[in-house]
Protein backbone atom coordinates (compact mmCIF):
# COMPACT_ATOMS: atom_id res chain seq x y z
CA UNK A 1 0.00 0.00 0.00
CA UNK A 2 0.98 3.69 -0.78
CA UNK A 3 -0.56 7.08 -0.08
CA UNK A 4 0.32 10.19 -1.83
CA UNK A 5 -0.68 13.51 -0.60
CA UNK A 6 -2.61 16.15 -2.20
CA UNK A 7 -4.21 20.16 -1.81
CA UNK A 8 -7.10 21.06 -3.34
CA UNK A 9 -9.12 24.00 -2.82
CA UNK A 10 -8.47 23.59 0.98
CA UNK A 11 -9.04 20.26 1.62
CA UNK A 12 -6.43 17.81 1.99
CA UNK A 13 -6.60 14.72 -0.86
CA UNK A 14 -5.08 10.97 0.44
CA UNK A 15 -5.09 8.88 -2.52
CA UNK A 16 -4.03 5.48 -1.70
CA UNK A 17 -3.22 2.46 -3.80
CA UNK A 18 -3.09 -1.39 -3.02
CA UNK A 19 -4.38 -3.24 -0.12
CA UNK A 20 -5.40 -2.11 3.54
CA UNK A 21 -4.62 -5.31 5.74
CA UNK A 22 -2.98 -5.91 9.10
CA UNK A 23 0.29 -5.54 7.66
CA UNK A 24 -0.22 -2.35 6.26
CA UNK A 25 -3.33 -0.54 8.20
CA UNK A 26 -0.71 0.56 10.66
CA UNK A 27 0.83 3.28 7.97
CA UNK A 28 -2.45 4.04 6.24
CA UNK A 29 -3.60 5.20 10.07
CA UNK A 30 -1.13 7.15 10.74
CA UNK A 31 -1.47 9.08 6.95
CA UNK A 32 -4.87 9.71 7.85
CA UNK A 33 -4.41 10.71 10.78
CA UNK A 34 -1.42 13.20 10.23
CA UNK A 35 -2.71 14.52 7.51
CA UNK A 36 -6.32 15.32 9.60
CA UNK A 37 -4.42 17.73 11.90
CA UNK A 38 -3.95 20.07 8.60
CA UNK A 39 -7.03 20.40 7.32
CA UNK A 40 -10.63 21.18 7.50
CA UNK A 41 -11.72 18.52 5.20
CA UNK A 42 -9.81 15.06 4.63
CA UNK A 43 -10.85 13.09 1.51
CA UNK A 44 -9.84 9.59 1.20
CA UNK A 45 -9.47 8.40 -2.27
CA UNK A 46 -9.74 4.88 -2.12
CA UNK A 47 -10.13 4.27 -6.42
CA UNK A 48 -6.88 2.40 -6.41
CA UNK A 49 -7.97 0.27 -3.18
CA UNK A 50 -9.28 -3.46 -3.97
CA UNK A 51 -8.75 -4.71 -0.54
CA UNK A 52 -9.55 -3.26 2.85
CA UNK A 53 -9.55 -5.83 6.22
CA UNK A 54 -11.01 -5.06 9.71
CA UNK A 55 -7.87 -3.90 10.62
CA UNK A 56 -8.24 -1.35 7.98
CA UNK A 57 -12.05 -0.25 8.46
CA UNK A 58 -11.32 0.46 12.70
CA UNK A 59 -8.32 3.09 11.03
CA UNK A 60 -11.02 4.92 8.92
CA UNK A 61 -13.31 4.68 12.42
CA UNK A 62 -10.80 6.05 14.23
CA UNK A 63 -10.22 8.71 11.98
CA UNK A 64 -14.03 9.62 11.75
CA UNK A 65 -13.64 9.53 15.62
CA UNK A 66 -11.38 12.33 15.83
CA UNK A 67 -12.35 14.30 12.92
CA UNK A 68 -16.11 14.74 14.69
CA UNK A 69 -13.80 15.65 17.67
CA UNK A 70 -12.13 18.09 16.17
CA UNK A 71 -15.62 19.11 13.99
CA UNK A 72 -13.85 18.38 10.57
CA UNK A 73 -14.86 16.33 7.88
CA UNK A 74 -13.88 13.34 6.63
CA UNK A 75 -15.00 11.90 2.88
CA UNK A 76 -14.45 8.80 1.27
CA UNK A 77 -14.36 8.77 -2.50
CA UNK A 78 -13.86 5.85 -5.49
CA UNK A 79 -14.94 2.77 -3.52
CA UNK A 80 -14.78 0.08 -5.22
CA UNK A 81 -17.32 -3.23 -5.07
CA UNK A 82 -15.00 -4.74 -2.52
CA UNK A 83 -14.87 -1.84 -0.58
CA UNK A 84 -18.71 -1.14 -0.31
CA UNK A 85 -19.08 -4.74 0.20
CA UNK A 86 -17.07 -5.15 3.19
CA UNK A 87 -18.76 -1.27 5.03
CA UNK A 88 -22.12 -3.08 4.32
CA UNK A 89 -20.90 -6.45 6.14
CA UNK A 90 -19.96 -4.42 8.95
CA UNK A 91 -23.03 -2.05 8.81
CA UNK A 92 -20.90 1.53 8.27
CA UNK A 93 -22.09 3.07 4.67
CA UNK A 94 -24.22 5.13 7.05
CA UNK A 95 -21.64 5.96 9.14
CA UNK A 96 -18.98 7.70 6.25
CA UNK A 97 -19.59 10.38 4.52
CA UNK A 98 -19.41 8.82 1.03
CA UNK A 99 -19.31 10.35 -2.79
CA UNK A 100 -18.74 9.27 -6.41
CA UNK A 101 -16.00 11.79 -7.31
CA UNK A 102 -13.21 13.87 -5.80
CA UNK A 103 -15.58 17.19 -7.82
CA UNK A 104 -18.64 15.95 -5.76
CA UNK A 105 -16.30 15.45 -2.32
CA UNK A 106 -15.47 19.22 -2.59
CA UNK A 107 -18.38 20.69 -3.68
CA UNK A 108 -20.78 19.70 -0.68
CA UNK B 1 -17.96 -23.23 19.14
CA UNK B 2 -20.13 -23.58 16.14
CA UNK B 3 -22.16 -21.42 14.23
CA UNK B 4 -24.74 -21.92 11.29
CA UNK B 5 -26.11 -19.05 9.09
CA UNK B 6 -29.01 -19.38 6.06
CA UNK B 7 -28.04 -18.39 2.32
CA UNK B 8 -25.43 -18.59 0.64
CA UNK B 9 -26.67 -17.14 -2.58
CA UNK B 10 -23.63 -15.62 -3.85
CA UNK B 11 -21.93 -18.60 -4.57
CA UNK B 12 -21.87 -20.45 -7.63
CA UNK B 13 -22.14 -23.97 -8.31
CA UNK B 14 -18.49 -25.58 -8.92
CA UNK B 15 -18.64 -26.04 -12.26
CA UNK B 16 -15.08 -26.19 -12.90
CA UNK B 17 -14.36 -29.11 -10.11
CA UNK B 18 -14.56 -33.01 -10.80
CA UNK B 19 -13.27 -34.06 -6.93
CA UNK B 20 -11.54 -33.12 -4.20
CA UNK B 21 -8.36 -30.93 -4.83
CA UNK B 22 -5.63 -31.16 -2.33
CA UNK B 23 -4.04 -27.45 -1.64
CA UNK B 24 -1.91 -27.37 1.58
CA UNK B 25 -0.22 -23.80 2.41
CA UNK B 26 2.35 -23.87 5.06
CA UNK B 27 3.49 -20.40 6.09
CA UNK B 28 5.33 -17.64 8.60
CA UNK B 29 3.16 -15.54 11.41
CA UNK B 30 4.44 -12.75 9.08
CA UNK B 31 1.29 -10.24 7.81
CA UNK B 32 3.68 -9.43 4.37
CA UNK B 33 2.39 -12.92 3.35
CA UNK B 34 -1.27 -12.07 3.80
CA UNK B 35 -1.52 -10.97 0.23
CA UNK B 36 0.00 -13.68 -0.68
CA UNK B 37 -2.27 -15.96 0.31
CA UNK B 38 -5.61 -13.67 -1.03
CA UNK B 39 -4.06 -14.00 -4.27
CA UNK B 40 -3.92 -17.69 -4.00
CA UNK B 41 -7.18 -18.57 -2.00
CA UNK B 42 -9.10 -15.83 -4.47
CA UNK B 43 -7.69 -18.15 -7.75
CA UNK B 44 -8.19 -21.70 -5.61
CA UNK B 45 -12.15 -20.15 -5.39
CA UNK B 46 -12.21 -19.11 -9.43
CA UNK B 47 -11.15 -22.79 -9.57
CA UNK B 48 -13.68 -24.23 -7.50
CA UNK B 49 -16.24 -22.49 -9.58
CA UNK B 50 -17.11 -19.80 -7.08
CA UNK B 51 -18.31 -16.39 -8.78
CA UNK B 52 -16.40 -12.79 -7.97
CA UNK B 53 -18.70 -12.20 -5.27
CA UNK B 54 -17.84 -15.71 -3.54
CA UNK B 55 -14.04 -15.39 -4.14
CA UNK B 56 -13.94 -12.47 -2.53
CA UNK B 57 -16.08 -13.43 0.26
CA UNK B 58 -13.99 -16.77 0.94
CA UNK B 59 -10.41 -14.70 0.78
CA UNK B 60 -11.58 -12.54 2.76
CA UNK B 61 -12.63 -15.39 5.59
CA UNK B 62 -9.29 -16.31 4.64
CA UNK B 63 -7.62 -13.41 5.86
CA UNK B 64 -9.32 -12.38 8.70
CA UNK B 65 -8.67 -15.70 9.91
CA UNK B 66 -5.24 -15.28 9.33
CA UNK B 67 -4.97 -11.94 10.86
CA UNK B 68 -6.48 -13.42 13.92
CA UNK B 69 -3.64 -16.01 14.25
CA UNK B 70 -1.08 -13.53 13.71
CA UNK B 71 -2.12 -11.06 16.14
CA UNK B 72 -4.24 -12.91 18.75
CA UNK B 73 -2.71 -16.64 18.82
CA UNK B 74 1.32 -15.40 18.02
CA UNK B 75 1.18 -11.67 19.40
CA UNK B 76 2.31 -10.46 16.18
CA UNK B 77 5.30 -12.39 16.41
CA UNK B 78 6.04 -13.29 12.80
CA UNK B 79 7.94 -16.58 13.30
CA UNK B 80 5.40 -18.54 13.93
CA UNK B 81 3.81 -20.95 11.87
CA UNK B 82 0.94 -21.07 10.00
CA UNK B 83 -0.94 -24.53 8.51
CA UNK B 84 -3.87 -23.73 5.84
CA UNK B 85 -5.34 -26.64 4.37
CA UNK B 86 -7.90 -26.16 1.74
CA UNK B 87 -10.56 -29.06 0.70
CA UNK B 88 -13.47 -29.18 -1.28
CA UNK B 89 -16.60 -31.45 -1.29
CA UNK B 90 -19.35 -31.79 -3.84
CA UNK B 91 -21.59 -29.83 -1.02
CA UNK B 92 -18.91 -27.23 0.58
CA UNK B 93 -15.51 -25.69 0.92
CA UNK B 94 -13.62 -26.25 3.81
CA UNK B 95 -10.38 -24.01 4.94
CA UNK B 96 -8.27 -25.69 8.35
CA UNK B 97 -5.72 -23.21 10.16
CA UNK B 98 -3.70 -25.19 12.75
CA UNK B 99 -1.30 -22.86 14.97
CA UNK B 100 1.09 -23.35 18.15
CA UNK B 101 0.14 -20.32 19.54
CA UNK B 102 -1.84 -18.81 22.56
CA UNK B 103 -5.43 -20.57 22.82
CA UNK B 104 -7.97 -18.40 21.97
CA UNK B 105 -10.41 -16.92 24.53
CA UNK B 106 -13.51 -17.90 23.35
CA UNK B 107 -15.64 -15.05 25.23
CA UNK B 108 -13.83 -12.70 22.99
CA UNK B 109 -15.26 -14.15 19.74
CA UNK B 110 -17.59 -12.11 18.66
CA UNK B 111 -18.40 -10.24 21.68
CA UNK B 112 -18.44 -6.69 19.94
CA UNK B 113 -21.92 -5.44 18.95
CA UNK B 114 -21.40 -4.49 15.20
CA UNK B 115 -23.03 -1.47 14.47
CA UNK B 116 -20.98 0.81 16.54
CA UNK B 117 -17.44 2.73 16.35
CA UNK B 118 -15.70 0.76 18.42
CA UNK B 119 -11.86 0.49 16.90
CA UNK B 120 -12.01 -3.47 17.05
CA UNK B 121 -13.98 -6.87 16.74
CA UNK B 122 -14.96 -6.93 13.43
CA UNK B 123 -13.29 -9.75 11.93
CA UNK B 124 -14.35 -12.39 13.72
CA UNK B 125 -18.04 -11.06 12.51
CA UNK B 126 -17.21 -10.97 9.08
CA UNK B 127 -15.62 -14.30 9.05
CA UNK B 128 -19.07 -15.91 10.43
CA UNK B 129 -20.92 -13.64 8.14
CA UNK B 130 -19.45 -15.27 5.05
CA UNK B 131 -18.91 -18.54 6.20
CA UNK B 132 -21.60 -21.12 7.26
CA UNK B 133 -20.00 -23.45 10.08
CA UNK B 134 -17.13 -21.90 12.21
CA UNK B 135 -15.36 -24.38 14.46
CA UNK B 136 -12.60 -23.85 16.93
CA UNK B 137 -10.69 -26.31 19.43
CA UNK B 138 -7.75 -26.76 20.78
CA UNK B 139 -6.19 -30.00 20.57
CA UNK B 140 -3.02 -30.57 22.52
CA UNK B 141 -0.65 -27.89 22.10
CA UNK B 142 -2.13 -26.16 18.89
CA UNK B 143 -5.16 -24.25 17.74
CA UNK B 144 -7.86 -25.49 14.57
CA UNK B 145 -10.30 -23.06 13.49
CA UNK B 146 -12.25 -25.04 10.63
CA UNK B 147 -13.93 -22.89 8.56
CA UNK B 148 -16.57 -24.44 6.07
CA UNK B 149 -18.97 -22.87 3.36
CA UNK B 150 -21.47 -24.85 1.57
CA UNK B 151 -22.50 -24.71 -1.90
CA UNK B 152 -26.20 -23.33 -3.02
CA UNK B 153 -28.02 -25.74 -3.06
CA UNK B 154 -26.14 -28.45 -1.31
CA UNK B 155 -27.81 -30.76 1.71
CA UNK B 156 -26.53 -29.15 5.08
CA UNK B 157 -25.10 -31.63 7.77
CA UNK B 158 -24.30 -30.18 11.02
CA UNK C 1 22.95 -31.59 -13.17
CA UNK C 2 23.83 -27.76 -12.05
CA UNK C 3 23.76 -24.73 -14.31
CA UNK C 4 24.91 -21.46 -14.20
CA UNK C 5 24.16 -18.16 -16.03
CA UNK C 6 24.72 -14.44 -16.43
CA UNK C 7 22.84 -11.56 -16.26
CA UNK C 8 19.92 -11.44 -13.90
CA UNK C 9 19.20 -7.81 -14.96
CA UNK C 10 15.46 -7.72 -14.90
CA UNK C 11 15.20 -8.91 -11.31
CA UNK C 12 15.38 -6.04 -8.73
CA UNK C 13 16.69 -5.65 -5.53
CA UNK C 14 13.85 -6.91 -2.42
CA UNK C 15 13.26 -3.86 -0.89
CA UNK C 16 10.24 -5.06 0.56
CA UNK C 17 12.38 -7.83 2.28
CA UNK C 18 13.47 -7.89 6.17
CA UNK C 19 14.25 -11.50 6.34
CA UNK C 20 13.54 -14.61 5.63
CA UNK C 21 10.01 -15.61 5.39
CA UNK C 22 8.74 -19.19 5.05
CA UNK C 23 6.05 -20.28 2.23
CA UNK C 24 5.38 -23.83 1.79
CA UNK C 25 2.80 -25.61 -0.76
CA UNK C 26 1.63 -29.34 -0.57
CA UNK C 27 -0.55 -30.07 -3.65
CA UNK C 28 -2.00 -32.78 -5.66
CA UNK C 29 -0.44 -33.36 -9.32
CA UNK C 30 -3.20 -31.32 -11.31
CA UNK C 31 -3.13 -29.09 -13.74
CA UNK C 32 -6.12 -27.25 -12.04
CA UNK C 33 -3.73 -25.87 -9.89
CA UNK C 34 -1.00 -24.11 -11.68
CA UNK C 35 -3.23 -20.95 -12.06
CA UNK C 36 -3.44 -20.74 -8.55
CA UNK C 37 0.07 -21.74 -8.19
CA UNK C 38 1.14 -19.29 -10.43
CA UNK C 39 -0.71 -16.53 -8.82
CA UNK C 40 0.92 -17.52 -5.18
CA UNK C 41 3.92 -16.97 -6.93
CA UNK C 42 3.41 -13.92 -8.82
CA UNK C 43 2.55 -12.06 -5.60
CA UNK C 44 5.47 -13.69 -3.13
CA UNK C 45 7.90 -12.81 -6.24
CA UNK C 46 6.09 -8.67 -5.73
CA UNK C 47 6.58 -9.05 -1.69
CA UNK C 48 10.27 -10.07 -2.16
CA UNK C 49 10.75 -6.83 -4.14
CA UNK C 50 11.06 -8.26 -7.83
CA UNK C 51 9.81 -5.62 -10.28
CA UNK C 52 7.00 -7.02 -12.66
CA UNK C 53 9.28 -8.66 -15.38
CA UNK C 54 10.76 -10.67 -12.82
CA UNK C 55 7.75 -11.63 -10.98
CA UNK C 56 6.90 -13.19 -14.27
CA UNK C 57 9.83 -15.13 -15.28
CA UNK C 58 9.67 -16.97 -11.40
CA UNK C 59 6.31 -17.65 -11.82
CA UNK C 60 6.96 -19.62 -14.93
CA UNK C 61 10.29 -21.30 -14.41
CA UNK C 62 8.14 -22.28 -11.23
CA UNK C 63 4.46 -23.19 -13.80
CA UNK C 64 6.81 -25.15 -16.16
CA UNK C 65 8.96 -27.08 -13.33
CA UNK C 66 5.42 -28.26 -12.07
CA UNK C 67 3.87 -28.76 -15.18
CA UNK C 68 7.05 -31.32 -15.92
CA UNK C 69 6.42 -33.24 -12.65
CA UNK C 70 2.84 -33.58 -13.74
CA UNK C 71 3.67 -34.30 -16.98
CA UNK C 72 6.50 -36.90 -16.98
CA UNK C 73 7.12 -37.70 -12.84
CA UNK C 74 3.71 -38.27 -12.63
CA UNK C 75 2.56 -39.66 -16.23
CA UNK C 76 -0.52 -36.93 -15.89
CA UNK C 77 -1.75 -38.75 -12.55
CA UNK C 78 -3.61 -36.17 -11.22
CA UNK C 79 -3.24 -37.36 -7.50
CA UNK C 80 0.27 -37.48 -6.57
CA UNK C 81 1.79 -34.85 -4.02
CA UNK C 82 3.66 -31.82 -4.81
CA UNK C 83 5.77 -30.28 -2.19
CA UNK C 84 7.16 -26.52 -3.29
CA UNK C 85 9.15 -24.79 -0.66
CA UNK C 86 10.01 -21.15 -1.62
CA UNK C 87 12.60 -19.24 0.60
CA UNK C 88 14.36 -16.06 0.25
CA UNK C 89 17.81 -15.18 1.38
CA UNK C 90 19.60 -11.81 0.53
CA UNK C 91 20.82 -12.35 -1.92
CA UNK C 92 18.64 -14.87 -3.81
CA UNK C 93 15.43 -16.40 -4.24
CA UNK C 94 15.01 -20.62 -4.60
CA UNK C 95 12.14 -22.77 -5.40
CA UNK C 96 12.37 -26.32 -4.29
CA UNK C 97 9.98 -28.84 -5.94
CA UNK C 98 9.37 -32.50 -4.11
CA UNK C 99 7.78 -35.22 -5.63
CA UNK C 100 7.41 -38.75 -5.58
CA UNK C 101 6.99 -39.92 -9.21
CA UNK C 102 9.15 -41.51 -11.82
CA UNK C 103 13.13 -40.39 -12.00
CA UNK C 104 13.92 -37.68 -14.58
CA UNK C 105 15.91 -38.72 -17.32
CA UNK C 106 19.02 -36.00 -17.20
CA UNK C 107 19.99 -37.15 -20.44
CA UNK C 108 16.88 -35.49 -22.06
CA UNK C 109 16.45 -32.40 -19.99
CA UNK C 110 17.29 -29.87 -22.63
CA UNK C 111 17.83 -31.60 -25.49
CA UNK C 112 16.28 -30.63 -28.14
CA UNK C 113 17.51 -27.37 -29.91
CA UNK C 114 15.90 -23.98 -29.18
CA UNK C 115 15.24 -21.94 -32.52
CA UNK C 116 13.55 -25.02 -34.27
CA UNK C 117 9.42 -26.11 -34.56
CA UNK C 118 9.92 -28.92 -32.52
CA UNK C 119 6.37 -29.85 -30.58
CA UNK C 120 8.32 -29.87 -27.46
CA UNK C 121 11.45 -29.70 -25.15
CA UNK C 122 10.76 -26.23 -24.78
CA UNK C 123 10.11 -25.84 -20.51
CA UNK C 124 13.64 -27.03 -19.72
CA UNK C 125 15.16 -24.42 -21.43
CA UNK C 126 12.76 -22.12 -20.69
CA UNK C 127 13.23 -22.51 -16.87
CA UNK C 128 17.32 -22.32 -17.21
CA UNK C 129 17.23 -19.44 -19.24
CA UNK C 130 15.33 -17.81 -16.69
CA UNK C 131 16.88 -19.39 -13.44
CA UNK C 132 20.51 -19.17 -12.56
CA UNK C 133 21.10 -22.53 -10.99
CA UNK C 134 18.83 -25.58 -11.62
CA UNK C 135 19.97 -28.98 -9.46
CA UNK C 136 17.85 -32.02 -9.72
CA UNK C 137 18.71 -34.91 -7.67
CA UNK C 138 16.72 -38.16 -6.81
CA UNK C 139 16.97 -39.22 -3.16
CA UNK C 140 15.51 -42.24 -2.53
CA UNK C 141 11.78 -42.73 -3.82
CA UNK C 142 12.01 -38.95 -4.05
CA UNK C 143 13.02 -36.59 -6.88
CA UNK C 144 14.27 -33.20 -5.24
CA UNK C 145 14.44 -29.72 -7.95
CA UNK C 146 15.88 -26.58 -6.67
CA UNK C 147 15.62 -23.76 -8.81
CA UNK C 148 17.85 -20.80 -7.45
CA UNK C 149 17.91 -17.25 -8.97
CA UNK C 150 20.29 -14.41 -7.76
CA UNK C 151 19.08 -11.03 -6.88
CA UNK C 152 21.14 -8.26 -9.18
CA UNK C 153 24.64 -7.19 -7.26
CA UNK C 154 24.18 -10.16 -4.75
CA UNK C 155 27.61 -12.10 -5.23
CA UNK C 156 27.34 -15.49 -6.25
CA UNK C 157 28.60 -18.79 -5.18
CA UNK C 158 28.52 -21.83 -6.62
CA UNK D 1 -9.17 -20.23 -21.05
CA UNK D 2 -12.18 -19.55 -23.39
CA UNK D 3 -12.43 -19.61 -27.06
CA UNK D 4 -14.61 -17.82 -29.22
CA UNK D 5 -14.88 -18.10 -33.01
CA UNK D 6 -15.98 -15.45 -35.83
CA UNK D 7 -15.75 -15.39 -39.70
CA UNK D 8 -14.81 -11.58 -40.99
CA UNK D 9 -13.50 -11.26 -44.55
CA UNK D 10 -13.36 -14.73 -45.78
CA UNK D 11 -10.76 -15.16 -42.38
CA UNK D 12 -11.63 -17.04 -38.97
CA UNK D 13 -10.60 -15.26 -35.99
CA UNK D 14 -10.15 -16.88 -32.84
CA UNK D 15 -10.71 -14.62 -30.03
CA UNK D 16 -8.76 -16.65 -26.38
CA UNK D 17 -9.60 -15.33 -22.80
CA UNK D 18 -7.65 -16.61 -20.09
CA UNK D 19 -4.09 -18.71 -19.56
CA UNK D 20 -3.07 -21.13 -21.82
CA UNK D 21 -1.16 -23.95 -19.61
CA UNK D 22 -0.55 -27.33 -19.43
CA UNK D 23 -4.08 -28.11 -17.99
CA UNK D 24 -5.94 -25.55 -20.80
CA UNK D 25 -3.48 -25.99 -24.01
CA UNK D 26 -5.39 -29.51 -25.66
CA UNK D 27 -8.10 -27.84 -25.77
CA UNK D 28 -6.97 -24.25 -27.20
CA UNK D 29 -5.04 -26.72 -29.99
CA UNK D 30 -7.97 -28.57 -30.91
CA UNK D 31 -9.97 -25.75 -31.23
CA UNK D 32 -7.10 -24.15 -34.04
CA UNK D 33 -6.79 -27.17 -35.37
CA UNK D 34 -10.29 -27.58 -36.40
CA UNK D 35 -10.60 -23.74 -37.58
CA UNK D 36 -7.90 -23.99 -39.50
CA UNK D 37 -10.03 -26.93 -41.91
CA UNK D 38 -12.21 -24.31 -43.36
CA UNK D 39 -10.50 -21.12 -44.00
CA UNK D 40 -7.57 -19.63 -45.76
CA UNK D 41 -6.45 -17.42 -42.62
CA UNK D 42 -6.72 -18.28 -39.09
CA UNK D 43 -6.67 -15.25 -37.25
CA UNK D 44 -5.54 -16.09 -33.10
CA UNK D 45 -6.45 -13.18 -31.24
CA UNK D 46 -4.78 -13.41 -27.89
CA UNK D 47 -5.65 -9.83 -26.25
CA UNK D 48 -6.98 -11.54 -23.54
CA UNK D 49 -4.41 -13.57 -22.82
CA UNK D 50 -1.67 -13.15 -20.09
CA UNK D 51 -0.02 -16.88 -19.82
CA UNK D 52 1.13 -19.24 -22.37
CA UNK D 53 3.44 -22.01 -21.21
CA UNK D 54 5.63 -23.90 -23.46
CA UNK D 55 2.82 -26.55 -24.13
CA UNK D 56 0.80 -23.43 -25.61
CA UNK D 57 3.66 -23.17 -27.68
CA UNK D 58 4.00 -26.21 -28.78
CA UNK D 59 0.28 -25.86 -30.38
CA UNK D 60 0.89 -23.04 -31.76
CA UNK D 61 4.19 -24.47 -33.81
CA UNK D 62 2.49 -27.58 -34.61
CA UNK D 63 -0.85 -25.27 -35.95
CA UNK D 64 1.67 -22.91 -38.10
CA UNK D 65 2.80 -26.48 -39.70
CA UNK D 66 -0.11 -27.64 -40.14
CA UNK D 67 -0.77 -24.01 -41.98
CA UNK D 68 2.20 -24.46 -43.89
CA UNK D 69 1.45 -27.37 -45.22
CA UNK D 70 -2.23 -26.68 -46.35
CA UNK D 71 -0.63 -23.52 -47.81
CA UNK D 72 -2.83 -21.42 -45.64
CA UNK D 73 -1.76 -18.50 -42.85
CA UNK D 74 -1.92 -18.48 -38.83
CA UNK D 75 -1.65 -15.13 -38.30
CA UNK D 76 -1.27 -14.26 -34.04
CA UNK D 77 -2.49 -10.73 -32.87
CA UNK D 78 -3.01 -8.64 -29.77
CA UNK D 79 -0.03 -10.14 -27.70
CA UNK D 80 0.71 -8.82 -24.25
CA UNK D 81 4.51 -8.78 -22.80
CA UNK D 82 4.29 -11.68 -21.10
CA UNK D 83 2.76 -13.27 -24.29
CA UNK D 84 6.02 -11.91 -26.49
CA UNK D 85 8.54 -12.56 -24.17
CA UNK D 86 7.94 -16.61 -23.93
CA UNK D 87 8.38 -16.42 -27.54
CA UNK D 88 11.67 -13.87 -27.62
CA UNK D 89 12.94 -16.83 -25.00
CA UNK D 90 11.84 -19.62 -27.26
CA UNK D 91 12.97 -17.58 -30.36
CA UNK D 92 10.06 -18.16 -32.13
CA UNK D 93 8.94 -14.37 -32.75
CA UNK D 94 10.75 -14.51 -36.43
CA UNK D 95 8.70 -17.95 -37.13
CA UNK D 96 5.68 -16.46 -36.54
CA UNK D 97 3.17 -13.99 -38.82
CA UNK D 98 2.32 -11.71 -35.72
CA UNK D 99 -0.02 -8.48 -36.09
CA UNK D 100 -0.84 -5.54 -33.57
CA UNK D 101 -4.46 -5.36 -35.06
CA UNK D 102 -7.10 -7.22 -36.54
CA UNK D 103 -7.29 -5.15 -39.33
CA UNK D 104 -3.75 -5.22 -39.97
CA UNK D 105 -3.93 -9.13 -40.20
CA UNK D 106 -6.88 -9.21 -42.40
CA UNK D 107 -5.22 -6.72 -44.47
CA UNK D 108 -2.12 -7.89 -45.40
N1 LIG E 1 -7.10 -17.01 16.32
C1 LIG E 1 -7.35 -16.43 17.53
N2 LIG E 1 -6.59 -16.77 18.58
C2 LIG E 1 -6.80 -16.20 19.79
N3 LIG E 1 -7.79 -15.28 20.02
C3 LIG E 1 -8.58 -14.91 19.01
C4 LIG E 1 -8.40 -15.46 17.70
N4 LIG E 1 -9.34 -14.91 16.91
C5 LIG E 1 -10.04 -14.06 17.66
N5 LIG E 1 -9.60 -14.05 18.93
C6 LIG E 1 -10.20 -13.26 20.07
O1 LIG E 1 -11.44 -12.72 19.61
C7 LIG E 1 -11.45 -11.29 19.74
C8 LIG E 1 -12.28 -10.68 18.61
O2 LIG E 1 -11.59 -10.86 17.35
P1 LIG E 1 -11.94 -9.97 16.11
O3 LIG E 1 -13.42 -9.92 15.98
O4 LIG E 1 -11.19 -10.47 14.96
O5 LIG E 1 -11.47 -8.49 16.48
P2 LIG E 1 -10.03 -7.89 16.85
O6 LIG E 1 -9.01 -8.83 16.27
O7 LIG E 1 -10.08 -6.57 16.17
O8 LIG E 1 -10.00 -7.81 18.34
C9 LIG E 1 -9.99 -10.89 19.72
O9 LIG E 1 -9.77 -9.66 20.37
C10 LIG E 1 -9.34 -12.09 20.46
O10 LIG E 1 -9.44 -11.92 21.86
N1 LIG F 1 10.30 -33.37 -13.53
C1 LIG F 1 10.67 -34.24 -14.49
N2 LIG F 1 10.62 -35.58 -14.24
C2 LIG F 1 10.98 -36.46 -15.19
N3 LIG F 1 11.44 -36.12 -16.41
C3 LIG F 1 11.53 -34.81 -16.72
C4 LIG F 1 11.15 -33.82 -15.79
N4 LIG F 1 11.35 -32.62 -16.37
C5 LIG F 1 11.81 -32.86 -17.61
N5 LIG F 1 11.94 -34.17 -17.84
C6 LIG F 1 12.45 -34.81 -19.09
O1 LIG F 1 13.05 -33.77 -19.90
C7 LIG F 1 12.45 -33.72 -21.20
C8 LIG F 1 12.40 -32.26 -21.70
O2 LIG F 1 11.49 -31.51 -20.91
P1 LIG F 1 10.88 -30.15 -21.44
O3 LIG F 1 11.99 -29.33 -21.97
O4 LIG F 1 10.08 -29.54 -20.35
O5 LIG F 1 9.96 -30.53 -22.67
P2 LIG F 1 8.65 -31.45 -22.78
O6 LIG F 1 8.05 -31.53 -21.43
O7 LIG F 1 7.82 -30.69 -23.76
O8 LIG F 1 9.12 -32.78 -23.29
C9 LIG F 1 11.08 -34.33 -21.00
O9 LIG F 1 10.56 -34.87 -22.20
C10 LIG F 1 11.37 -35.42 -19.96
O10 LIG F 1 11.90 -36.58 -20.55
Amino acid sequence: MKTAIRERSGSTIVDVTGDIDMGTSPSFRKTLLESLKNTPRLVVNLREVLYVDSSGIASLVEVLKEARKAEKRLVLIGLNAPVHEVLQLTRLTRIFEIRETEEAALES
Amino acid sequence: MSYDKDGAAEILPPQAMSGPLKFQITMASDPRLLAVVRSTISELAAVWGLGDEGCRGVTRAVDEALSNIIRHAYKNRSDGEIELSCRTDADCLEFTFVDRGEPADRSRICAQPLDDTSLCGRGTHLIRQIMDQVYYERVGEVNRLRLKKYLPGAKRKA
